[in-house]
Parts: structure tokens; C-alpha cells; sequence
């Protein structure tokens, strides 16, 4: 996975304003017998997460005929990426969707295309210059608090924690692990220990197998904390293994329909934070960027918990 | 060996042919292999199948047992004309082949290679294991390999071994026709002799077979029938009695043969000298846990040939290996190398302790030809140049660039002299069994040793080739060569050698002078029955374990 | 002398290994947790869906072939088992039997392709690797395939045959999964020890020549050798299926490797002809008990990934022949 | 008859597979893209790094080896690389040397393990492969090493060395990176066609024991072999670097199964003993195009994985000795 939070070194507001594309850049006239061209390159379909950022981008389209959109997946290769994203400059889209697997490879393909009066739209990993139209996506740091403050709160101020990572190579993992330890705050909770934690690579086998471990280690395990829902599954199923599910509760993050909400509903998960995919916000500010309006250079999207409780409700925001 | 009339069934023009061969014709590519043969074998006859390397023998048999699919021609088994699509299919039809290239997998147990594709199964088409190994045993001991377990892997038997495990097998079969193509070419008489009375034992049961061999005692020994091949054209058919040995070679060289014992060598210095040579038996189960070369010593001049012989599994190979620096582990023992005119002082050698390795045999001047040019002589997959030059390709670069020409021009130059004609940049695995002998002995003079170790050198190479590379050691050592001659044949090896060792399960019991050895000599000391005079000279008591 | 005799036994060598790693659990035995028999049953368990898959591997490997096709297989078959099972609510066992008849099917097309067309085993299998794992996504339309239901946003019940699959016997000692991988190995030991297939596929890989001049019927050796394999495959796809109660398309990448790695440090040599189920299973519990203990460890990634490299070829000179 | 002799060469069965390619590539030129330089220019650039690889993958290979270790000899590299250039600020010519150096002094290691210790090596450079990719992350701090330095949380200057070797010359015509793989191309060629050890490789993978006792020094040749393999890995985790402009623990994950596709793809076989760099070259063409094509036209992940599958096996049936 490789989804990631705003631009650590973009000063950018709303109200900051660049006109983005000049008309003539459009190659198409934008009508349903010539539909603008929007290319989206994925950086891989491997994971859930990703393939709903793509259906949710292809939803969004359907409903305007006056747009055609191209799906590329990189393979989970950035060279790969980089070709498909010169492939789309060659090709003359309109407007480039873009979910980079790596920040830095991408950089300088992305700067060239904007400076040559392309509108790129990246998504969910920021990219190390703001040579770009905007950029969207959600706070992995702040869900990583959230959820942390949550586990806090639960166990009131006492208990232990298994924490199962994601590839901590990862932006992603990396910020939900910090954003998690900030939000729990040992420093004022000394009786919450983590008591074991490892790295599952966001696959759902490895998150069972470590969850075993850290059940064979640790009589006592109140809360499971894992980086993406599958991870949090997988240790559910082990601790069922073992009779021990009712003992503890088990917080994922992602909150897929397919995912997490789905095990909440089923009362495996006890919650689990959505990291929106912005699917449908990059069509609606490519449509903006098409019509000529101004885009804020950066959108970045909350969060929303969901509960058995708050499941029928669509969740509850967190701000 | 001794030629002994005996009685043979008269044979019957009437009867009709077992199998028979119409209008053969075969090509590899562009160039024709045979061209329209025809040929047949009648119950209860031995029909020899004559001819120069590369005549087309083994191409005939394989067409025979359904090896090559594509041919002209037809096959007739027992008179129905059948086309064989899988060597299965000629089995099936009764006819079972010996290959000259052992087709044994080295990986299986002896009884397992015996009955492969012919399992014997028990309840629900199981394996019958039991079963196996007993039939094994009576298998091996029709042709006493008594001293073989039935449940070792093939490939740590020695050559002769795994070349009477293949007889067995096809004599397992229970066919009406039996190809055997070149079977004696790594035996020792003994074995030989036991498998000619099996061979009149299916003659009198009326079966045919089919026999290829390059070696003429052999040949009028078993033949009713001979044809001779010669470039893949049929020369022709004659009962054995009506063709001469000579009007035989005419018919497959195309020319006299003289033949004749090599002058004495002139003695000259000491090239090497074997000190209370060890080597383990390397666990052999059957060996009682019996040294396969137990304290031999002997020295060797230069400009001699010195001939090594013993039955089977007697430690003659290991023997070579050893001083080529091959069984280190294995072996200990002191190789020394006296200091030649051409050269800067003695080198002594201890197997047990100084590092040795082929390469640096090589470098002091030793070079082996091994008895498995498949296994270990040759790279299949190269062409003929490039396994020649192989082992001196140091002296065909500078500054580890090839120069090729040098190379081919060397290359050239052996294989002229060792009479090997035809496809030089052909991958090697193309050639004819005699062909890619002389390539592996190409590859041993190129590297111009002082010392030449000799397993089998002339193993399937025919007649007028044999004559020529007689010739050529015999001007080897006269250029003051040392060579060391390993051979199961006596007339070669009382042709070539000056002196002889006769060695009975690792231990040596006998030495004779080219003037004193006799056939009946060497294979009464090879048997380990004591000498009939002038006592063992070598052989020295009390031995040392050697892992 | 015997000494030396048994040393040079394979078997006794992959034992080696086997107990050196046991070694070296006692020694970084995470205050306790090694001594427990819990540790030791998830372990199996853990094992037990590439250990099926090495089964399989073995037989191939016998041959003097490779199948890196079996991850991908794996991953088609527990998606189709799902879908079998949870979306069209067919019968369990039928799905069951419809799905290793595909693993089976699947793999004797490579082995023909293998035997009959003599293209490398590594090409059309790798080929083969690609093309399922492409089918398994095709068949999940890219999504897992649980008991939430996309079309009608809802959840429905996940059937018994996963919990069955997934549960335990013998006391609640022992996973299901380990079970079957023992009788998987049992299946695969006798055919090798007792029957006349058993011997072709190590004639074969042996030398093929010979073996055809044998009269050996190479090609259907092949084709049954690379068929048994898809069959484990697909045996281990709805272990897959039933222990992550879901077909995840994505489930398994990279197994095909970890088969190879247990058959190999088990001492079965890649060159075909030789090796067994025996140490098939000793290679299989030295990987299984390598991951366990540095997962009870709690070792991170990094070190973790040394570790392995390091012991694995300690492993292996351990064993190696003297 | 000459057309079949022709026929028998495995250089024009190689280049039957890449002319399909193309023919391929002309159906499916995704409107006239296929016939754009660029889009060649591009497919030139992409199989770069694993044709590289491919390079010395072709050396082992003909020895009767494999190496699985080079995906993550060039990951390790392409960290290395980055740590001294970017944030140690070394000289980057030194750096190269010093890369370049470790590449080949670890593949000389598991060439020991081979040739000396004879272990397997496919287990000898599985173990490797896992090793060194700890080490990658180990060296990295599990961090993407690129000019944002997290310490200070700024961002440095990338050196120029990065923005040299992603750089194109002839006019932007051609890219350095394939360049590079050409030149590797051309010494590997040269080795094995005109010099000793060239000779020597084939005679170890052809039959190891003829050629130790035609005195081969059968393990320094090994040794080599798998030194330069890791040798072309550095280069290829420099070139990975400079392209990614960072140096990536993660990257090039699974590159060793496709530099052992081009190889085998190619023609060379497996069992060690025959091939050359000519068909590793077609090889890498015939991959690249297949990618190319596939990409250019954005076939979705399924479809493209199910054509990748059948295309090879095509491709490879097309070439096979009749
Ligand atoms: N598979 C093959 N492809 C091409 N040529 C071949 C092949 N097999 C044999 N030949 C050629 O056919 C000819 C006959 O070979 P064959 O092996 O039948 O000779 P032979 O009579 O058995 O010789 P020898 O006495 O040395 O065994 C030789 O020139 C050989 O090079
Ligand atoms: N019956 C047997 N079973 C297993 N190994 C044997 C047997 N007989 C001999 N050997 C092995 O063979 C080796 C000696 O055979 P070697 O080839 O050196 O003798 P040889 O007389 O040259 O035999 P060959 O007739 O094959 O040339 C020893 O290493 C011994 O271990
Ligand atoms: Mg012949
Ligand atoms: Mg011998």
C-alpha cells in the first residue's frame, strides 16, 4: 500500500491560485462524440484499497458523457509508472490522474508534463515538488491518532496492545505507526504498554501468523491495532483459533465496503477508520480544470469512524 | 582368445527371417546416413554387423528398436511389416537392444534399471519390490556379478559393471531378437567368454541376434553371418566361413592392414614412480570393506608402455585416477615425478597430504583419458574442436583471448593424424561412438604430456583406426612418452606394452616382460592364483586404511 | 566407517538441519513460549499450505522439472472455491471436487506443453504463473471474494465447510490443514516408494534418454507429474480459502518459492532423479520452524530477513555431503 | 533443406519470437503510438535494468546455475549508491567504484558457496536474495533514500550524477541507461566468444566433471561466473537509482524471475552448457516489446496478465526445434 498525507513541504491554502491549463491544451472538444480524455495511472491493482480508487473514479466518470477515462495499473513498479505517465504526455490526454507508487521517481516526469500545460491531479502520495495542479488525499498521520486516542479512551488509560504494521518501508505504514503512538500518548497513559508488534506487509496470512505469536507470548491482549482491515481479520482469526476473540477488541484502518465495514458489521472488528480514496473528488476538480475554473493545490480529505452502531449511519466524522 | 569349433544349427536358407530390414535408408539433415540397406537375422543365428566408425551401425540398430521413427524402408518382424513408433513398441514385438552408449540411469538401483519399464507389480499394480530384487539376484548371477548388490546405485559401479548390468537387462527381456551393439567394448575376457556361451545358449534356443563389434577374434568367434557397412552403403553378406579375416578388413577399410609387436623400447630414465599407493574402496557394500587399490607400487620410464590388467573392479582405473590426482580423499600413497633433463627437480607428490587436482596434473605433464567418454570424457555439447583443445587451451591464449586460429590449426593437425574424418565443427554428440573416442584422444596428445594415462583408449574404435592409433603410441613413446595403457583386451595389450601389471581386487600379483607375458599368464595372475613363475615382484604385505 | 555411511544418507543430513534449527528454538526460546505446544501446532498449521504445495513441487522436481505455477493455481482455485461455495451457494463437496479436477486439469496442460512440446519447465510454468494469477482476477472481478455480497451491500453466511476446513481435531491439538498436508505427504511418499509411476518419474529425471529407450512413457510421466502438481495446488488453495475465509486473488504471491526453498533444503536436488518425500518434510519443518521462531521473537524485518538468508545457508552446510 | 538447417539455429528461432512480437505490435499500435520512435525509445529504456541483469544471469546460467540473489544485490546497490552520493555527498565516481566492487565481491561469495562448498545454487542464492534485501532495509533504515533527509526534514540537492546517467544522448534519441545495457551486452559477448573463461563456462555447465578432468579450474570459474552476475547487478541497481532518483529497499522485487524469462525466453537453457548473449538480447527485445505493447494499448491488470501468459508460451513454441 502507499497511500499518504499531504505535502510536507507544500505552504499552499485554499485561497493560493495558479491558473493550471490554457484551453488550447485541450486535444478534445469535450463533447459525448469526442469525450475529453483523462488518464489514471495506478500504481497497482493488487491492493482493494486501490482497485475502489479506481471504481470510484470510473463511477464518477459514467455520469458525465462528456468524459473518457483511460486506466493504466504500474504494476507496483515506479519505472513501469513513469513510462505509462510519459506514455499518457505522448498520447495528448487531457487531463492525467495520477496515484504515484513513489514520490521521488515520479517528481520530475509529473513537473515536466505541468510545465508543458498539462493538469495532473495526483492522488493520495504527495510528490516532493508542488510542480503539479493539486493534489488529494487523506492524513494518514491524523487517522493514525485517532485511532490511537480511541484505543486510549477504550481501555481506559490501562491495558495492553498488539500493534500489526504495515510494510514499514512504506510512507503510509510509517505515519499511521507515529500518528498511533502520538494519539495513544504512553507518556500520560503509563499503564498502556504495546507489547508486541511486528511487520505483516499488509498481507493478511503474515498478520495471522504474527498474531499467533504474539498470542503464544502474551497471556493478556486487550487491543489488536493493525494497519489495514485485512491486517486486523487475520489477527481476529487467530485469537478465534484460541478462544480468545472475546478478550480483546480489534481496531482496523480503511474501511472498505468489502473490508472493513463488512467485518465491523459481522462484530469482528469493534471499529475501523476510512481512508477515503478520493476517487470521486479527482473527477469532480478535473471536470473544474477542464471548464477553466481555479483548483485549490491541495484538498485534503477526512476521515470517518465507523461502529457497529454508527455503521447504518455511514459512520461518524472524526475532526 | 583361443578360437574352439563347436556345434552350431546348420543353417536353413528356408526358414524365414526373425526380423528384416528392406531398402533402409537414412539421413540426418543433408547428410545420408545409410543408404537403401537391406538386412536380415534367421532363428538361431549371430549376425555380425561390420564396419569402419561412422559406417552407419548404430544407425541401423536404432532404426531396428524403433530408436529413429523417420527412415525409407520397411520393417518385417517374424514376416508382418511393422513400423516401431517407441522403442516400447519394439520390445512389445520382441526385439531388445544393448546400446553402445550405455541407456542405464545412474540415479536407480541396479534392480531398479534391470526391470524399468517392465516393473514387476504385485496386488493392484504395485511394485513387487521383493519380487525385483530377487529376480535381480538370479539375473546377476547368470553372469556371475555375484559380487553386485542388486540395491546399489548404478553410477558408483565401475564401467565394465554397469556395461554387463545393461546385457542383463536385455537378456532379461526374453527376446526373440537381440541387438547388441559393441556389449564387450569395456569387458574383461572372462566376462567376455561368459557372455559368448549365454549367447550360444540363445543361439540353440533358436533366437537371433545381432552383434556389432570392431574387435575380429570376437567376430569369428560368435558370426554365422557377417555384413559389412562402410559410409552407410552396404558392402555386403557372407557366412563367416566363406570371409577371411583379411578380404573382411578389405571390405571394411578398404586396404591391408599390417599388424605387428613394436619394437623394445629404448630404456631411458625414470618418468614415474607410485610408492605404496591406497585407495579406499569408497563403501562398496560387496567389498567387504576391501581397499579398491590396496599398496601397489611400481615405476614407469619414459618412452615405455607399461600395461595395467586385472578383472573388473580390480582398481585399474582407480589407479589412473589416482595419479591424476583424481581420488584425493580417497587416496594416499606417494606419486613422484623424477627430474627430467627438461626440467627443474623431483617432485614428489602425497596423495594423503599435498593438494592435488587434475589441473595440476595437467601442468606437471600427466594427462588422463578416462573409460567414459560420455560421462567424463566428452562435452556433448560442444563441437569436436572445442573438446579437443579443452584441456591446452592455455597454449592457444594470451592473455586468456582465444587465438583461434592457433587452436583450429592444432586441432587440424590431431585429428588428421588420428585418421578422424568429417564433420570437425559438428557438436560432438553427433558423431559415431569411434569418433568421439579419437576426439577424447585428440584432446590427451594436444596437451603433450610426458606421462599418458590410458583407460581403454581404443574402447569402439574399428579395425583400421585401432591399427593407426597403435601406431601412434608406439611413436609417442618412441619420442620418449611414458605411458600407462589400462585395456580389456589382451592382443592390445600384449601388442603395445613393455612391461605388465597384473592386479587381483586392488593388490598386485604378477609382473611380466612384453617377452615373458602370455595370455594364459596374465589371466591366471589376474584371477589372484599366484604366479606360474618368477614371483610377484611389486605386491608388498601389510596395508593402511585409507578413508 | 557406519558413521560415515549414515552421514552420507540424505535423510539423516535433512535431519541435521531439522534438529539444529530445534536447537536453536530452545535457545531463543521467547521466555517459554517454544516449550508450548501451541507454538509447535501453529507452526504446522502455518506450514502446512506450502508443505502441501511441496508435495507436488517434489513429485515435479523428481522429474527434473520445476512448476512455478502452483502460487498462481493456488490463488484460482481458492477464489473459484469461494466463489463455488459462498456466492452460488453450491454443494461444498462438489465445488470441492470441481476445483481439484481444474488444479489437475490446469496442470497437465503445462505438462503437456512440458512433455509433448519439450519447451523448458521453467518457461511454461512461469508462463502458466502469470496467466492464473491474471484468471484469478478475472474470476474475482478483482475484489476478495467473502461473504459480503458487492451487488446487494449485504453479508451473507459464511458456509460450514470453512470453519470445518479451518478447524481442529485430536483434542484441539492439531489444525485440520496440518492433517491433510501429512496425508498429502503419505499420498505422495507411497506413489513414489511403491508404484511403477513412482519409479518412472525418477527414471525420467534421471535421464530422460534412457528412460525413453527404456520404454518408459516419458511424456505421460511428465504430463501426471506436473497434473499431480496442480492437483496439490489446487488441495492448498482451499486450505488458502477456508483458513482466510475468503478468495483473495492477491493471496499467496511468491509461495511457488517457498515450495521450491523447503523441497531443496530438504535435500532433493533440482537436477531431477533424486530425493523423496522425507526430506520434503524435514525441509518443510526446518522453514517452518525458522519463520516460528523468529516471529515468536518478535525480530524486526530487517533482521529478520538476514536471519533467514544466514540460517538457511547454515542449514544447508550443514547437511551438505561430506 | 537449408531453410531447415536455418531453421535449427537457435539465434534465428529467437528472432522468429521477436518478429512476432512486432507484427504483434503493428496490429495493436493503440493509434499509430507503435510507430512512434519514442514508444521503442521508451520500451529501450524500461528493459534496461533487467536486461543488465539479464547479462550476467546469461553467464550463471550457462554454467548450470541460476542466480536469484540479483534483485536484491541491485536493490542493495541502488541504496548504497544512493546513501554515498546523495547523503554523504561522495564522490559519485568513487561511489561507483565502490558499488561496483561490493556487487562483485557478493556474488564472488555465494560463487564459493557454490563451486567450493557445491551446495545447490538455487538455495545459495535464494538465501542470498533474502539476505541482502534485509541488508537493503538494514542500510536504509527502512527509509526511501532521495534528497528529502528526514533528520533535518530538507531537502538536499540531487546530484548531478543521477540527472547524467537518466540522461539521453544522439540527439535524446536513445537513453544512458541503454547505453549501458548495450555495453553490458557486448563484454558479456565478448567473454564468452573469445576468451578462455568464456570457453571454460560452457565446459562447466556442459559437463562439470569432463571439464575437471581437462583440467578446468572448475571452481575459480564458477566463482567468476557469479561475480559478475553480481558485477552487472551493481550496475543495474546504479542505473535503478539514478532513474528512480532515489535509492529504494523495496525496489525491483521479482526482477530475478524476469532476467531468467529473458534468458530462457531467449533460448539459452536452463541445464547449463549452451546459450549466448545474441539470444539474451532477443530475449529482452521480445519481453519488452510484449510489455510495451500491452502497456500502450492499457490492457486492464487481468487481460494483460492472461495475454502475458499465452504470449510467452507462444512465443517460446515458435522458437522450438522442430
Ligand atoms: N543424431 C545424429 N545426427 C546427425 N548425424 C548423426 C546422428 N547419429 C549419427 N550420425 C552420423 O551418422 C553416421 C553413422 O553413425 P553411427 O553411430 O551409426 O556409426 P557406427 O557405425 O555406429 O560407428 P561406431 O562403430 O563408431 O559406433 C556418422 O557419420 C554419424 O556422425
Ligand atoms: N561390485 C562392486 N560394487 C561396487 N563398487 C565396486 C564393485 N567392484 C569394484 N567397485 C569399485 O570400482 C572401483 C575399482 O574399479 P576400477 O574401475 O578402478 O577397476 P577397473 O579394473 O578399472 O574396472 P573397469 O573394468 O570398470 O575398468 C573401486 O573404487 C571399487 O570401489
Ligand atoms: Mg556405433
Ligand atoms: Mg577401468
Amino acid at each position: 500500500e502507499n497511500k499518504s498525507p499531504a505535502p510536507s513541504g507544500g505552504s499552499t491554502t485554499l485561497a493560493a491560485y495558479r491558473p493550471t491549463t490554457t484551453m488550447n491544451a485541450k486535444k478534445h472538444k469535450g463533447t459525448p462524440e469526442d469525450p475529453f480524455v483523462i488518464g489514471m495511472s495506478q500504481c497497482n491493482l493488487g491492493e482493494p484499497w486501490r482497485a475502489q480508487m479506481n471504481d470510484d473514479v470510473r463511477k464518477a466518470a459514467e455520469k458525465q458523457p462528456q468524459l473518457k477515462v483511460v486506466f493504466k495499473d504500474a504494476q507496483n513498479d515506479s519505472m513501469v509508472q513513469r513510462s505509462q505517465f510519459e506514455e499518457f504526455v505522448d498520447q495528448g490526454v487531457d487531463v492525467i490522474l495520477i496515484s504515484p507508487k513513489e514520490s521521488a521517481p515520479l517528481t520530475e516526469p509529473v513537473a515536466k508534463a505541468h510545465r508543458a500545460g498539462i493538469p495532473v491531479i495526483v492522488l493520495s502520495l504527495a510528490l516532493l515538488k508542488d510542480e503539479y495542479t493539486t493534489f488529494i488525499g487523506a492524513d494518514n498521520v491524523k487517522i493514525g491518532q485517532e485511532a490511537g486516542k480511541w484505543v486510549a479512551e477504550t481501555l481506559a488509560g490501562k491495558g495492553t496492545v498488539v500493534e500489526l504494521k504495515g510494510l514499514m518501508t512504506s510512507v503510509p505504514a510509517q505515519e499511521r505507526h507515529r500518528g498511533f503512538l502520538e494519539g495513544l500518548d504512553l507518556r500520560n497513559h503509563p499503564d498502556i504498554k504495546v507489547v508486541f508488534d511486528a511487520d505483516m506487509q499488509w498481507l493478511e496470512p503474515n498478520a495471522r501468523r504474527e498474531m499467533e505469536s504474539a498470542l503464544a507470548t502474551n497471556p493478556r491482549i486487550d487491543v489488536v491495532y493493525a494497519h489495514n482491515d485485512p491486517g486486523a481479520h487475520g489477527a481476529y482469526l487467530a485469537a478465534k483459533q484460541v478462544g480468545r476473540e472475546k478478550q480483546m477488541k480489534f481496531v482496523g484502518i480503511d474501511a472498505l465496503p468489502q473490508e472493513g465495514i463488512s467485518y465491523v458489521k459481522d462484530g469482528i472488528l469493534s471499529v475501523t477508520f476510512q481512508y477515503p480514496t478520493g476517487g470521486t473528488e479527482a473527477i469532480a476538480t478535473a471536470l473544474r480544470v477542464l471548464a477553466g475554473e481555479s483548483v485549490p493545490k491541495k484538498i485534503t480529505l477526512p476521515t470517518r469512524l465507523f461502529a457497529a452502531n454508527t455503521i447504518a449511519g455511514g459512520g461518524t466524522a472524526v475532526q | 582368445m583361443q578360437r574352439q569349433v563347436h556345434s552350431r544349427m546348420p543353417i536353413r536358407e528356408t526358414v524365414a527371417s526373425l526380423l528384416e530390414a528392406k531398402q533402409i535408408s537414412k539421413s540426418f539433415g543433408p547428410n545420408p546416413a545409410l543408404r537403401d540397406i537391406s538386412f536380415d537375422v534367421r532363428p538361431g543365428e549371430v549376425h555380425v554387423l561390420a564396419g569402419e566408425n561412422g559406417a552407419g551401425k548404430s544407425t541401423l540398430l536404432d532404426i531396428l528398436s524403433g530408436i529413429h521413427t523417420e527412415f525409407h524402408g520397411e520393417i518385417r518382424v517374424g514376416g508382418v511389416v511393422r513400423r516401431f513408433r517407441h522403442p516400447k513398441d519394439a520390445l512389445r514385438a520382441g526385439v531388445a537392444m544393448v546400446h553402445q552408449e550405455l541407456s542405464l540411469i545412474g540415479s536407480l538401483s541396479v534392480s531398479d534399471n534391470l526391470f524399468l519399464g517392465r516393473e514387476r507389480t504385485g496386488r493392484f499394480g504395485l511394485v513387487d519390490a521383493r519380487r525385483q530384487t530377487h529376480e535381480a539376484r538370479a539375473l546377476l548371477r547368470e553372469l556371475d556379478l555375484d559380487d553386485v548388490s542388486e540395491d546399489e546405485l548404478l553410477e558408483r559401479l565401475p564401467m565394465s559393471t554397469q556395461q554387463l548390468v545393461e546385457i542383463a537387462r536385455a537378456l532379461a527381456a526374453k527376446a526373440n531378437v537381440l541387438l547388441l551393439d559393441e556389449p564387450t567394448s569395456a569387458l574383461r575376457e572372462p566376462e567376455v567368454l561368459h557372455l559368448f556361451d549365454r549367447i550360444d545358449a540363445l543361439r540353440r534356443q533358436g533366437k537371433g541376434i545381432v552383434y556389432v563389434s570392431h574387435k575380429m577374434d570376437e567376430i569369428y568367434r560368435l558370426a554365422d553371418r557377417i555384413t559389412v557397412l562402410r559410409d552407410g552403403m552396404l558392402v555386403g553378406t557372407k557366412a563367416a566361413s566363406e570371409l577371411p579375416a583379411n578380404e573382411l578388413v578389405r571390405w571394411m577399410v578398404g586396404r591391408e592392414l599390417s599388424s605387428g609387436k613394436r619394437a623394445n623400447a629404448v630404456r631411458r630414465n625414470v618418468a614415474l614412480k607410485v610408492e605404496h599407493l591406497h585407495i579406499g574402496g569408497g563403501g562398496l557394500p560387496k567389498a567387504d570393506g576391501r581397499l579398491a587399490v590396496d599398496d601397489v607400487s611400481f615405476e614407469l620410464r619414459s618412452g615405455e608402455i607399461l600395461g595395467l590388467s586385472g578383472l573388473r573392479g580390480s582398481g585399474a582405473s582407480d589407479i589412473l585416477h589416482a595419479i591424476f590426482g583424481d581420488r584425493s580423499g580417497r587416496a594416499a600413497g606417494i606419486v613422484c615425478l623424477p627430474g627430467r633433463h627438461d626440467d627443474k627437480g623431483e617432485a614428489r607428490i602425497d596423495l594423503a597430504r599435498d593438494e592435488t587436482s587434475p589441473a595440476v596434473a595437467i601442468r606437471r605433464g600427466i594427462m588422463l583419458l578416462t573409460n567414459d567418454r560420455k560421462g567424463k570424457g566428452l562435452v556433448l555439447d560442444m563441437d569436436s574442436n572445442e573438446n579437443a583443445s579443452l584441456a591446452s587451451l592455455p597454449r592457444y591464449s594470451s592473455g586468456g583471448i582465444l587465438r583461434a586460429g592457433l587452436e583450429t590449426s592444432a586441432v587440424t593437425r590431431a585429428f588428421l593424424q588420428l585418421g578422424l574424418k568429417g564433420q570437425i565443427a559438428a557438436p560432438v554428440r553427433l558423431l559415431s561412438g569411434g569418433n568421439q573416442q579419437k576426439v577424447v584422444l585428440a584432446k590427451c596428445l594436444l596437451t603433450e604430456p610426458q606421462i599418458l594415462l590410458l583407460d581403454e583408449p581404443t574402447r569402439g574404435v574399428d579395425v583400421g583406426a585401432k591399427t593407426e592409433i597403435h601406431a601412434l603410441l608406439a611413436e609417442c613413446a618412441g619420442r620418449g612418452m611414458a605411458i600407462v595403457l589400462v585395456t580389456s583386451e589382451l592382443p592390445e595389450l600384449l601388442r603395445l606394452a613393455d612391461r605388465i601389471l597384473v592386479l587381483h581386487r586392488g593388490r598386485c600379483t604378477a609382473e611380466f616382460t612384453r617377452s615373458e607375458a602370455t595370455h594364459e599368464k596374465i589371466v591366471h595372475a589376474a584371477f589372484g592364483r599366484g604366479p606360474l613363475q618368477g614371483g610377484p615382484r611389486c605386491s608388498t604385505p601389510g596395508r593402511r586404511v585409507v578413508r | 566407517m557406519t558413521f560415515h555411511r549414515l552421514l552420507s544418507s540424505p535423510m539423516v543430513r535433512a535431519m541435521l538441519a531439522l534438529v539444529g534449527m530445534l536447537l536453536l528454538g530452545t535457545l531463543l526460546h521467547a521466555d517459554g513460549a517454544f516449550f508450548h505446544w501451541a507454538t509447535h501446532r501453529d507452526m504446522l498449521r502455518q506450514i502446512s499450505v506450502c508443505g502441501i504445495i511441496a508435495c507436488g513441487m517434489t513429485l515435479v522436481v523428481i522429474t527434473g522439472g520445476i512448476d512455478l505455477s502452483v502460487s498462481s493455481v493456488l490463488a484460482s482455485s481458492a477464489v473459484g472455491f469461494s466463489l463455488l461455495t459462498i456466492h452460488l451457494q453450491a454443494n461444498p463437496w462438489l465445488a470441492i471436487v470441481l476445483v481439484l479436477l481444474a488444479g489437475a486439469l490446469v496442470g497437465s496442460i503445462t505438462g503437456v506443453l512440458v512433455g509433448r512440446f519439450a519447451i523448458q519447465p521453467f518457461v511454461v510454468t512461469l508462463a502458466a504463473m502469470v496467466l492464473l494469477r491474471g484468471l484469478a482476477k478475472r474470476l474475482s472481478g478483482g475484489q476478495k471474494i467473502s461473504t459480503y455480497v458487492a451487488a446487494s451491500d449485504r453479508n451473507v453466511e459464511l458456509p460450514r465447510i470453512f470453519e470445518l476446513i479451518d478447524a481442529r481435531v485430536l483434542g484441539d491439538e492439531i489444525a485440520i490443514v496440518t492433517v491433510i498436508l501429512f496425508v498429502c505427504v503419505a499420498v505422495s511418499a507411497f506413489l513414489l516408494r511403491r508404484t511403477r509411476l513412482g519409479r518412472y518419474f525418477y527414471a525420467t529425471g534421471g535421464n530422460i534418454e534412457a528412460a525413453r529407450l527404456s520404454g518408459v512413457p516419458v511424456m505421460r510421466t511428465l504430463v501426471l507429474a506436473y497434473a499431480l502438481s496442480g492437483l496439490f495446488a489446487a488441495v492448498a488453495g482451499i486450505c488458502q480459502a477456508a483458513q482466510e475465509q475468503q478468495g483473495d486473488p492477491e493471496t499467496s504471491v511468491g509461495y511457488e518459492l517457498q515450495a521450491i526453498a523447503i523441497v531443496v533444503i530438504g535435500g532433493t536436488n533440482l537436477s531431477g532423479g533424486r530425493g523423496g518425500m522425507g526430506l520434503t518434510l524435514a525441509g518443510a519443518l526446518t522453514i517452518g520452524y525458522l519463520q516460528k521462531i523468529l516471529s515468536i521473537n518478535a525480530v524486526g524485518e530487517a533482521s529478520r530477513l538476514m536471519l533467514t538468508g544466514i540460517i538457511i545457508v547454515c542449514a544447508v552446510l550443514l547437511q551438505r555431503r561430506k
